[in-house]
């Protein structure tokens, strides 16, 4: 309780407890290539954030309606370690939701061109993995998590495959990209809007919005927590993501 | 493939409606017996039942908060869909339950019921697009009539872009195909938004453009929500 | 208890909560094909106890010792919205117990002329999924459960099935079928016997026998609850449950 | 295909009984030492062992009602059917178990046991027909070793129709060849029904008739359980 | 409290609570082809420790970097009638290692020449599954546990294979092997070594090291408990092991 | 096809290390910040985290002991491997799991802790040979760290026979194709064994040789560790 008061004297008062600005991201650290036996992988550190994100590729029947398109699927897992609060077990419904808005801020922004990743059409396409695991949890999980993902992205390259065998390590070039998609997450607190929370901000503050931003455009927007924001507030959060994108989009 | 599909032909879409005509709109409330509240929302071929259980006392002891916990369940019937769906809580329902219980959380006055639970059911019984909204339009109902205090109703509805066009109220072959879809929610009486998703792409004017569709259209099917709850009560 | 003390002081006076005689049923409302979706559809009321019944098709591959033979597959799920004891999860023994009860009583009955639904022996054959869900349980779901499921079969139609593809929303024809079989669960109270238990008589009656019956025999028999008949209650049993199938049949 | 298979020859079922004659029955008490109770039962190559612990204290507290809570598993080993069983309890199991513990409880003086629960568990170690009414047995043995007060044993047969015949005690391949299957318990000395299964056709007339087999057949089985007990104590 | 006392008490006078000497194993029966259904089986006393083996086999496809070999899966349940400790559910941490040290002790020791169990290369070998299931646990059920599956896999039969199908009950030959491996599990006590512990036993011991072997070679090894063993008592239990190896070998 | 790669040329394996030559090691400590203690060990490409939280009072009650519960819990990362592992808890890391937590529970003054309960989670980030070693050198450094009282560190480290040699410290290849792999960790002080475990063939000398290897091995990893722990106190 203490500490949650003092969040808020210090927000109200208009600052925030690590001094930082309320659009302020903390200092961004990421590292691409740090997992050898993924096809890609990076790690992003958001301030005591920390997330790994690894890809991996495999070959897979393709969707029926989609025959001649690779497969994207995204995995999230708060990793115990991460968070005293977290126990080992199924995925619970923050990690599928991160897992989910993160895939469509991918999917929907076309990062991946799929349609370059057919192997034989509707028998084998690549399926592109990426799982993101949070190793430290220090608030604005979703925001490090795309980051993570897209900066794996970047370096991610294709296996060889010959004669119906993925050769693991040796690789036939890059995985083919079309778009940096980047979440810029805007929270809510009062009559104030504020970026990159940190845990303990977020345990006092239940409205946020997600933005799912690349080329200047919208890719996803999820609305979280138990709060609301005012109709007129909406052009106010999309102008601070679309600024903040820009910012993000330049550490990948 | 998104976009490929035409779906507005000589300006109307496939099922005849122009591109900001809601579907028939149909809502009954006291659907479910047993339930303290319950309520049936159709949004054309969409239909959800929603009710509510509680507020009762949470157990065990040491699960209890200083304010009421909700929980929600969204689902899908088996023989909702073309394909029929295998029972249980897949990722989509599970994110689709936190969704409305964010949408439907910030209308209620949490702080009355400390150390309770109240517990939420919405049930897709068919499914043609929009399902999220229709059950939240729903699940608002069947807190009103199980006498849950609310400081507003949540009206929600969809919003999306097809062929170029902005459109209210998506079915399925236009959420399939669409360039965006939007699910939104607001308290309409005080222009608070509680729900809002979107995936596609937009840009900043035409979110607002849809922002503003969708807001017009929540003030309409809160006239229908009240004259529901109205009725029940005559 | 004070509920149940009620219930028990009127069915010793040889009356019902509601009025009813012993062996009469609620108002039995049907309506069919409420679910355009689904390949065979059907509400059922039975008082206040509704049961909402869908059929749908899928292509399988048959059963080894089956091959030219369609499948049935029977599914019961009590909504959580249909009593406020009811929890999401895996079924229980109650949901299992019953759709194997109504599987029983439509297989046995020979009820789907399953021999008339192969595509290709040993590959392909329609499988038909049964699902019951049960909207409000004022009592004796085992009779509408069946009741729900007859009357959906009778409305089932066939996909088109054209180059390995099912084209939903269009048919080739309807399902065939043999025979309607309903369900009459008989249960005992003292030296009475009673059918349609409202729920709060389940509360105290913990012995009933469910029968199966087509075409004035008997397909299915399963006895329920901690409670016991005697052997000459057999023929009694019998006699009421072929009785009161002649009613339930009339209302499908 | 059922009814389609030549079971009866020249008046003798496949493995040469006449169509009222049980198989080989043995009953064994006490074979799982650390249980309270147990038994053994074979039919033929049916086997089953049944173990019974308790009554216990049910914990937690509020799951305590005020009479004895029955539990009872049913389950077939992973070798005792000709395809591999893979572990863990499916819908079969899971009917099962409840058909078995309504079959012992109007047995049992649950009165007596207020806020207890025993548990009764079947295994079934190999499989070839009538395994329910099989483990039934068994597991009303270990009841009466466990020294659970008992209104009387429950005893359990299988009846069915094969090629047109009523026959007593369907093997496996019986069973999968039936007209009709009837699995039958009673409390014997007071001709209390607990069990009464059937899948099949079979008009009323033949259901009476079927009846009256099983429950003569129960008697018999009944004093070997009795001298199944008393050798215990000898 | 009182029992494990007076285990302790004994066991520090130099005895054991049934009088045997600490290097001495209670009288071992073994049966085998006990369970008809079963392509092998064997039933395994160990005092009132009783487990029961089944050997099944099932043609399978093998795995892609043996395509020419077959495959063994080694399961164990405890069976609830086995201790009243004991909870239907899924396989618990003992159960799991108790099987995965016993398929070693297999494996390793290649008991089964698994290289003659293939049909088609690539697409259909025999699996050898070996499901062990505690009856009675009164203790050294790893000891049991191996000895019931060697035995069961000395009596194993491969069925017939005509067109695809495997002929139940009828029998192509033995199922091939090399070795006999068994299992002796040192525990220690102070500085006393013990074979067979009693289940009061091990509820005070909690160091124990299970021996995988054949043909006087090691095939296993699995320290259990949250006890340790000092440097200079590795010698002297693989010597106490491999002694009493012999023994076991010679019941089965 | 164990012990048929040629994985040793001209006395080198094919990392170009000795028989008896370990891979580099990296040991670092307060890696995860919220942990209570947590510590990264690296051999060559096998890369673990692990992390402690606790001692905290283990709830319910009823499952309280006198004497601290240690919980470990041993996985590899979906991309640690050269196929994607599925997330969620298989066969091996449930063995592993327990193996891990029996070789740091000696080590563990667990008397001082009663009713309560201490999680240790170890995560393979990236897995080449020898992952439950690793494993268990960076649980026991995290425990060091959250101050939990011990005896002495625990120290592990893998030995295995290839191409017939014996060789310390075993790459994934080594270890798929070796004719005999052991796991090994001790308390190195005291000279205390907490975890052995080998697959493969081997004789009692062979044993015993190996045995010798890994235990002056274990004491070299525990000047490293003990550095380690030192460096996060200077």
């Amino acid at each position: 309780m203490m500490i949650e008061e003092y969040v808020r004297e210090v927000l109200n008062k208009g600052r925030r407890i690590d001094g930082r600005r309320f659009d302020e991201y903390r200092k961004i650290i990421v590292e691409k290539d740090i997992i050898e036996k993924a096809e890609g992988s990076a790690r992003v550190k958001l301030g005591n954030t920390e997330v790994i994100a690894g890809v991996k590729l495999n070959v897979l029947k393709p969707f029926p309606d989609t025959p001649e398109e690779g497969v994207l699927i995204v995995n999230a897992e708060f990793l115990p370690i991460a968070h005293e609060e977290y126990e080992p077990g199924p995925p619970g419904e923050d990690e599928i939701e991160l897992a989910r808005v993160v895939d469509r801020a991918i999917r929907e922004s076309k990062a991946i061109k799929l349609e370059e990743l057919c192997i034989e059409p509707s028998e084998k396409v690549w399926g592109v993995f990426i799982d993101i695991t949070v190793i430290n949890d220090d608030g604005n999980l979703m925001d490090a998590a795309c980051l993570a993902a897209t900066a794996a992205l970047e370096v991610t390259k294709i296996p060889k495959y010959e004669e119906d065998k993925i050769i693991r390590g040796e690789y036939q070039g890059k995985l083919p990209l079309r778009a940096k998609p980047v979440i810029v997450t805007v929270a809510k607190y009062g009559r104030r809007f504020l970026v990159d929370l940190k845990k303990e901000e977020e345990e006092i503050i239940d409205t946020k919005v997600s933005i799912g931003v690349f080329d200047g455009k919208v890719c996803a927007i999820q609305k979280q927590g138990q709060g609301y924001i005012s109709l007129r507030d909406i052009e106010t959060i999309l102008e601070l993501a679309l600024r903040k994108s820009q910012e993000l989009k330049k550490v990948i | 493939m998104k976009g490929n599909v035409e779906l507005i032909i000589d300006g109307k879409r496939l099922d005849g409606r122009k591109p900001l005509e809601m579907r028939e709109v149909e809502m009954k409330v006291n659907v479910v017996r047993n339930a303290d509240g319950s309520a049936y929302v159709r949004f054309g071929k969409t239909i959800a039942i929603a009710a509510v259980y509680g507020p009762t006392i949470l157990l065990p002891k040491h699960l209890q908060e200083d304010k009421l916990l909700v929980k929600v369940r969204y689902s899908m019937l088996p023989f909702s869909v073309d394909e029929r769906k295998s029972p249980g809580h897949d990722r989509r329902s599970i994110e689709l339950s936190k969704v409305i219980k964010n949408a439907l959380a910030p209308a209620i006055m949490l702080d009355e019921y400390p150390r309770a639970v109240l517990k939420v059911y919405v049930e897709i019984i068919q499914a043609d697009g929009s399902t999220r909204v229709t059950g939240t339009n729903a699940a608002s109902l069947a807190l009103a009539m199980a006498g849950v205090p609310m400081k507003d109703l949540v009206t929600a509805c969809s919003v999306g872009k097809i062929n170029d066009t902005i459109v209210l109220d998506l079915n399925g072959i236009e959420d399939n195909n669409s360039q965006a879809d939007m699910a939104f929610a607001m308290m309409p009486s005080k222009n608070r938004v509680t729900l809002w998703q979107m995936d596609g792409q937009l840009t900043k004017e035409e979110i607002k453009k849809m922002i503003k569709i969708a807001s017009d259209a929540c003030k309409k099917l809160y006239d229908m929500q009240k004259k529901a709850i109205r009725g029940a009560f005559k």
